[in-house]
């Protein structure tokens, strides 16, 4: 039984169409990578999961129900969050707030308060900087928070967009080492990336894009294989 | 000597109610990145609701202890004001939004126009009076005078203003409010809906403007269709001149610049050997615009803001 | 000894309390393609802002081609012969790419209002080597077939051209590009490196912002590395990256 | 074989056009009266005066609400120099040019404190700049009286033009001109003067280094443009324009007062520029006429139209003129903020905006 099943999915934007009938599924459990070059549609795919774009066709069911007419901002209620690409922070609220507008739509706040402790258990670094603002941090620590304030939603799903962009290679090794640590938790992960070959590392399963249709997919490892993306993607 | 502390005295009366005006137009900067040009009608509108509401009172012979009488009007104009805000976002702000940044600025300018002739279709192109509702008792500090009425006014902006940025930074609206002016997008990602959140800055701005423009017709004891324009135009000052989006600067802001003016009006004829008079007074406030935006152009308070390249 | 086009010293750049740049120091010598990498937040990118006239410094001395540019003005700095790219890409959206080009020829033409309204001979025989000469760029970096379409819509592998061929207007000695592979593939990559070659090979000097290690130690003949706005090393690739300080802050186990 | 097609098509609509223009005053005026002559004379200046302000707004992408100043400065030289009121007359040729040059003097002068400023920022001090103008011609009549104060300036002379006066009606080729149709003509050849002068600019370096600086500043000094003296340039060619349209009106109407300078007056031909279509030369102008038009025959209508369906006055005419004036701005942004005419270019963006408004809603 998969948590989200996207068939025959359209998408078009400013008078071209960036997705063009795609289909794919995320298991319970599963970290799945989208791999593609720049403007294959990754980006679109994800905002459309999320409601920030409009479909133009195809259905998108999630946790058995179809999301068609969830106004935008409800669909984090649903149990979907997205880590965005440049990861989003808001940089003049601290830490703190930061996390608490991730538990925004909850009103548990006894149950709220022991999930922040867990998140600052992982990531000891948010815990000694709490009240710094978090645009301050480095960006390292600033996908923690990404990562924290998403977790903080009680996804059933997370997807994350680009999360390596534009780094430096030992931030971009962190911000692996945190993705896994949030998979450790339990958390169903969709992952959009720039960079195969870690991407794929990390992964269950992958999909390739390319220009607005899934060209490829399978496990991980036979991706990192395949003669085709080593050469168009890996950099062999 | 007198004649500085009366002036100080005056400007702060004045640069508080600028300060509750610039606190509506600094809460939108910050949200929307736009100038609501039709606050200063809002003003306006809080004004002549509540003089129109105790007018009525007084003239269907409800007899009430004159501030009685005006609480009742002011919490008239309050609601009247809030529906407006709301109205205006609605019909000039929201479907433009994300549109190119004349586009609002022109709404806004339009809507400007519509409310000032609605006013002078409803209330007249002449200056209202204040109906005598409140006595003007006149206490006597250090040889300058103060009306216990514009003491009053001074506490009241004082305890608006810091309840509003108690509101913000220590609510979850508030929150809200912070993180949508930061990234709304992110926000809305985060389970905000934004327009409710826009919708609330609007309408909690023109509360403040409701009270504010009863502020101005008692201080002033009269009220005008167009008394919103300068009033708006030196509290849009105000809230650049603290740094514009930043609620603590909007009022520093306002405080300063009363005083200024105050200073200035009360000095000018002195100062240029009575070259200029004191019909000069509306000049300082665009002069002191004019001098904070070239030395500083993030205002007092603001962050400087390096260009990102 | 090399020719040495572009020296600074003792660059300080603060904003508040924040040190973006703290004696900074460099040289880069005609010819060469150097390389500039360090964490995010390094202060990479005030650097280039630095050395476009975007940002003043605070403190320090800032030489090119024999020409003194500390703190002067971005058009003094383009005159002078230094052009960039930017990290994010920043095209004059809605004109056309063949438009775009013709702005960077600005710098190199006189024509002014005057000669605009009355379109005297000279005015005209400008115009028609500025158009020429932008078609001639577009066709240096391959994107001839999309010179009438906005800017906007063009593909992000065409926008990163047209901001090279945009800055190769300006007759630079020194270009300076800022994260250009950011976002591609290793394919577009390539295309792009042969693309630096060419330019180099064509007399201009390149300095690159690049986090692409792979690309940054196949092609810059030296590289020097920032962190919390100081530079901590300096040299030839292979030095670099062997760098026990670098590995630290920057390149992380995986590369060493 | 196109070409020619195409070049006699231009000559054909050219001529068209020339024609009409030449007509047009006394067609309207046997047919509605001179007071409808007037107001297209009005329509010219208007039109100058929107081309003027195109240059900062359409083309720089400056956003002035102070933009009367410099039709105020214009109209203030011309009178102080030529009427009764220092007993001065010099003759036109002297005082236009004067009051233009003394406008971009004032417009570099507003422009040189202003020039990190951008957007909102920028048309609120303009607009408080404008103010400031205003304030001082209202109260500089005392304690030396420069200004008049409120009263404004009378008896301004008439343009003469070889010895023939302007303000008087004049015989020709059987023909009897009256003083609005030779403001007519004058007004026509300076229009034409400044269309081409705003036209020629756009296609032009300079008119691309406006564009490059409205749409991305950063990358425009990045590209060698120096933004101070672009952006100054822009400022004082506008402002140019307003002088002398200001130093036209001055003399078309015999008198001035702070009163035809106002705030409302900056928004009117900002409001020109924005209905008609910013930064499209064509679209500018029919923005200026319409505004400058569509009020008067409002103004011609409502009230008579009033008495005639409900029997009395219900709404004061000027009243519902403004009302429907601010309905107008509204209502046209939210359902074409293109304008009614705008250039493909700019309609592109609009576009856009609004798709990436509706994909982000």
């Amino acid at each position: 039984m998969s948590l989200l099943q996207v068939k025959n999915l359209q998408v078009s934007y400013g008078g071209i169409q960036a997705v063009k009938g795609i289909d794919f599924s995320i298991g319970k459990g599963e970290l799945v990578t989208l791999i593609g070059a720049n403007g294959a549609g990754k980006t679109t795919t994800l905002r459309t999961l999320v409601g920030m774009v409009k479909r133009s066709g195809g259905s998108i069911e999630f946790d058995g129900k179809e999301t068609a007419g969830i106004p935008s901002h409800a669909f984090v209620r649903h149990g979907l969050a997205m880590v965005p690409e440049g990861r989003g922070i808001f940089g003049k609220l601290t830490v703190e707030e930061n996390l608490l507008m991730g538990a925004y739509v909850r009103d548990d706040k006894a149950q709220i308060l022991v999930e922040m402790e867990r998140i600052y258990q992982l990531f000891p670094r948010l815990k000694e900087r709490q009240r710094q603002l978090a645009g301050t941090l480095s960006g390292g620590e600033q996908q923690m928070v990404a990562m924290g304030r998403a977790m903080l939603s009680k996804p059933k799903l997370l997807l994350l967009d680009e999360p390596s962009m534009g780094l430096a290679p030992i931030i971009v090794q962190k911000i692996f080492e945190i993705i896994q640590m949030v998979a450790a938790e339990g958390v169903t992960m969709l992952l959009v990336e720039q960079n195969a070959r870690l991407a794929l590392e990390v992964s269950q399963r992958g999909y390739v894009m390319e220009s607005g249709r899934i060209t490829m997919e399978g496990e991980a490892k036979t991706l990192l294989d395949d003669e085709r993306v080593r050469n168009a993607y890996l950099g062999d | 000597m007198d004649t500085f502390l009366q002036q100080i005295l005056n400007g702060l009366v004045l640069g508080s109610i600028y300060a509750l005006i610039a606190l509506g137009y600094t809460m939108v900067y910050g949200i929307m990145g736009l100038i609501n040009f039709a606050h200063g009608e809002v003003v306006m509108v809080g004004a002549m609701v509540t003089i129109s509401v105790i007018s009525g009172l007084t003239h269907f012979g409800v007899n009430l202890p004159g501030p009685v009488l005006l609480l009742i009007g002011v919490a008239v104009a309050i609601p009247s004001c809030m529906l407006l805000g709301f109205v205006i976002e609605r019909v000039a702000y929201r479907p433009l939004r994300g549109a190119q940044r004349l586009a609002p600025l022109i709404t806004a300018i339009g809507l400007s126009i519509v409310l000032q002739q609605l006013a002078i279709l409803i209330w007249g192109r002449n200056y209202i009076p204040f109906p005598p509702v409140l006595d003007h008792d006149v206490v006597t500090i250090f040889g300058a005078s103060i009306t216990t009425l514009q003491i009053f006014i001074i506490v009241m902006c004082f305890a608006i203003m810091v309840g509003l940025l108690v509101m913000v930074e220590r609510t979850r609206l508030g929150r809200a409010m912070r993180a949508t002016s930061q990234n709304p997008s992110v926000a809305g990602l985060m389970g905000v809906n934004v327009n409710t959140i826009i919708s609330a800055t609007f309408v909690i701005g023109s509360a403040l403007g409701a009270i504010a423009g009863v502020m101005v017709a008692t201080n002033y004891d009269q009220a005008h269709y167009y008394m919103g324009f300068m009033i708006g135009l030196k509290a849009f000052t105000a809230a650049v001149l603290g740094g514009i989006g930043n609620l603590g600067g909007a009022v520093a802001g306002g405080i300063l610049l009363g005083i200024i003016e105050s200073l200035g009006a009360g000095y000018i004829g002195s100062l240029t050997g009575g070259f200029l008079g004191s019909n000069y007074q509306d000049i300082f406030a665009f002069m002191v615009l004019i001098l904070v935006l070239i030395f500083r152009p993030s205002g007092l308070l603001g962050e400087k803001m390096a260009d990102r390249a | 000894m090399a020719d040495v086009l572009l020296q600074i010293e003792g660059i300080h750049k603060r904003f508040g309390g924040l040190h973006a740049l703290n004696s900074v120091g460099l040289t880069i010598n005609k010819g060469e393609i150097y390389g500039l990498i360090g964490p995010n937040g390094a202060g990479k990118t005030t650097l280039f802002n630095v050395l476009t006239g975007l940002y003043q410094p605070d403190e320090g001395t800032f030489t090119f081609n024999g020409t003194n540019l500390f703190r002067a003005k971005p058009h003094k700095v383009v005159e002078t012969g230094i052009a960039r790219t930017f990290q994010n890409i920043r095209l004059f959206a809605e004109m056309s790419a063949l438009e775009n080009v013709m702005v960077g020829r600005h710098i190199r033409t006189r024509a002014g209002a005057l000669g605009a309204v009355l379109r005297d001979p000279r005015t005209r025989a400008e115009e028609q080597a500025i158009r020429e000469k932008a078609w001639e760029l577009l066709d240096y970096v391959g994107i001839t077939d999309v010179a009438e379409e906005r800017a906007r819509n063009l593909s992000y592998g065409h926008q990163r051209r047209l901001e090279i061929a945009r800055a190769l207007a300006t007759d630079p000695l020194l270009l300076a590009l800022d994260e250009p592979a950011a976002g591609m593939n290793p394919r577009e990559t390539d295309d792009l490196k042969a693309l630096m070659s060419k330019i180099r090979d064509g007399g201009v000097t390149i300095l690159l912002i690049e986090h692409d290690v792979k690309l940054m130690m196949d092609l810059c003949d030296r590289i020097a590395v920032l962190d919390y706005g100081k530079k901590i090393a300096e040299g030839v690739p292979e030095v670099v990256r062997k760098d026990p300080k670098v590995i630290e802050a920057y390149l992380g186990a995986a590369h060493a | 074989m196109s070409m020619t097609l195409d070049t006699n098509k231009k000559i054909g609509i050219f001529l068209v056009c020339a024609i009409i223009l030449a007509v047009l005053p006394f067609a309207v005026g046997s047919v509605l009266g001179n007071a409808w002559v007037r107001i297209i004379d009005f329509a010219l200046l208007y039109v100058m005066l929107a081309l003027g302000l195109n240059i900062v707004v359409g083309f720089a992408g400056l956003l002035d609400l102070g933009f009367i100043a410099f039709y105020a400065v214009g109209a203030y030289a011309y009178a102080l120099l030529s009427s009764p009121h220092f007993s001065i007359h010099l003759p036109f040729y002297i005082t236009i040019p004067l009051g233009a040059l003394f406008a971009a003097f004032f417009g570099v002068l507003l422009g040189t404190p202003v020039l990190r400023l951008k957007g909102d920022y920028l048309a609120i001090v303009t607009l408080g700049f404008g103010e400031i103008i205003r304030i001082f011609m209202n109260n500089l009549n005392a304690p030396v009286n420069i200004t008049n104060g409120p009263q404004g300036i009378n008896l301004i002379d008439p343009i003469k033009v070889g010895g023939v006066s302007l303000g008087s009606t004049i015989e020709f080729a059987g023909l009897s001109f009256r003083s609005v149709y030779l403001y007519y003509y004058l007004f026509l050849v300076l229009t034409v003067g400044v269309v081409i002068m705003a036209s020629r600019l756009q296609h032009s370096r300079i008119g691309r280094a406006w564009v490059a600086l409205r749409e991305d500043d950063i990358a425009a000094a990045a590209m060698g443009i120096n933004i101070r003296n672009i952006k100054l340039l822009a400022f004082g060619l506008g402002a140019l324009s307003g002088g002398v349209a200001g130093g036209l009106f001055s003399s078309f109407q015999g008198f001035v007062s702070p009163e035809s300078f106002g705030l409302l007056e900056s928004i009117m031909i900002l409001a020109m520029i924005v209905l008609g279509g910013m930064g499209h030369i064509p679209g500018v102008i029919l923005g200026a006429v319409m505004l400058t038009i569509v009020p008067e025959v409002l103004r011609s209508v409502i009230g008579p139209l009033q008495m005639n369906t409900l029997g009395r006055m219900v709404i004061d005419p000027e009243n519902a003129r403004m009302l429907l004036f601010g309905l107008a701005l509204v209502v046209m942004m939210l359902v074409r903020p293109e304008g009614m005419w705008p250039s493909k270019r700019r309609k592109a963006e609009f576009r856009h905006a609004k798709e990436n408004a509706a994909q982000k809603g």
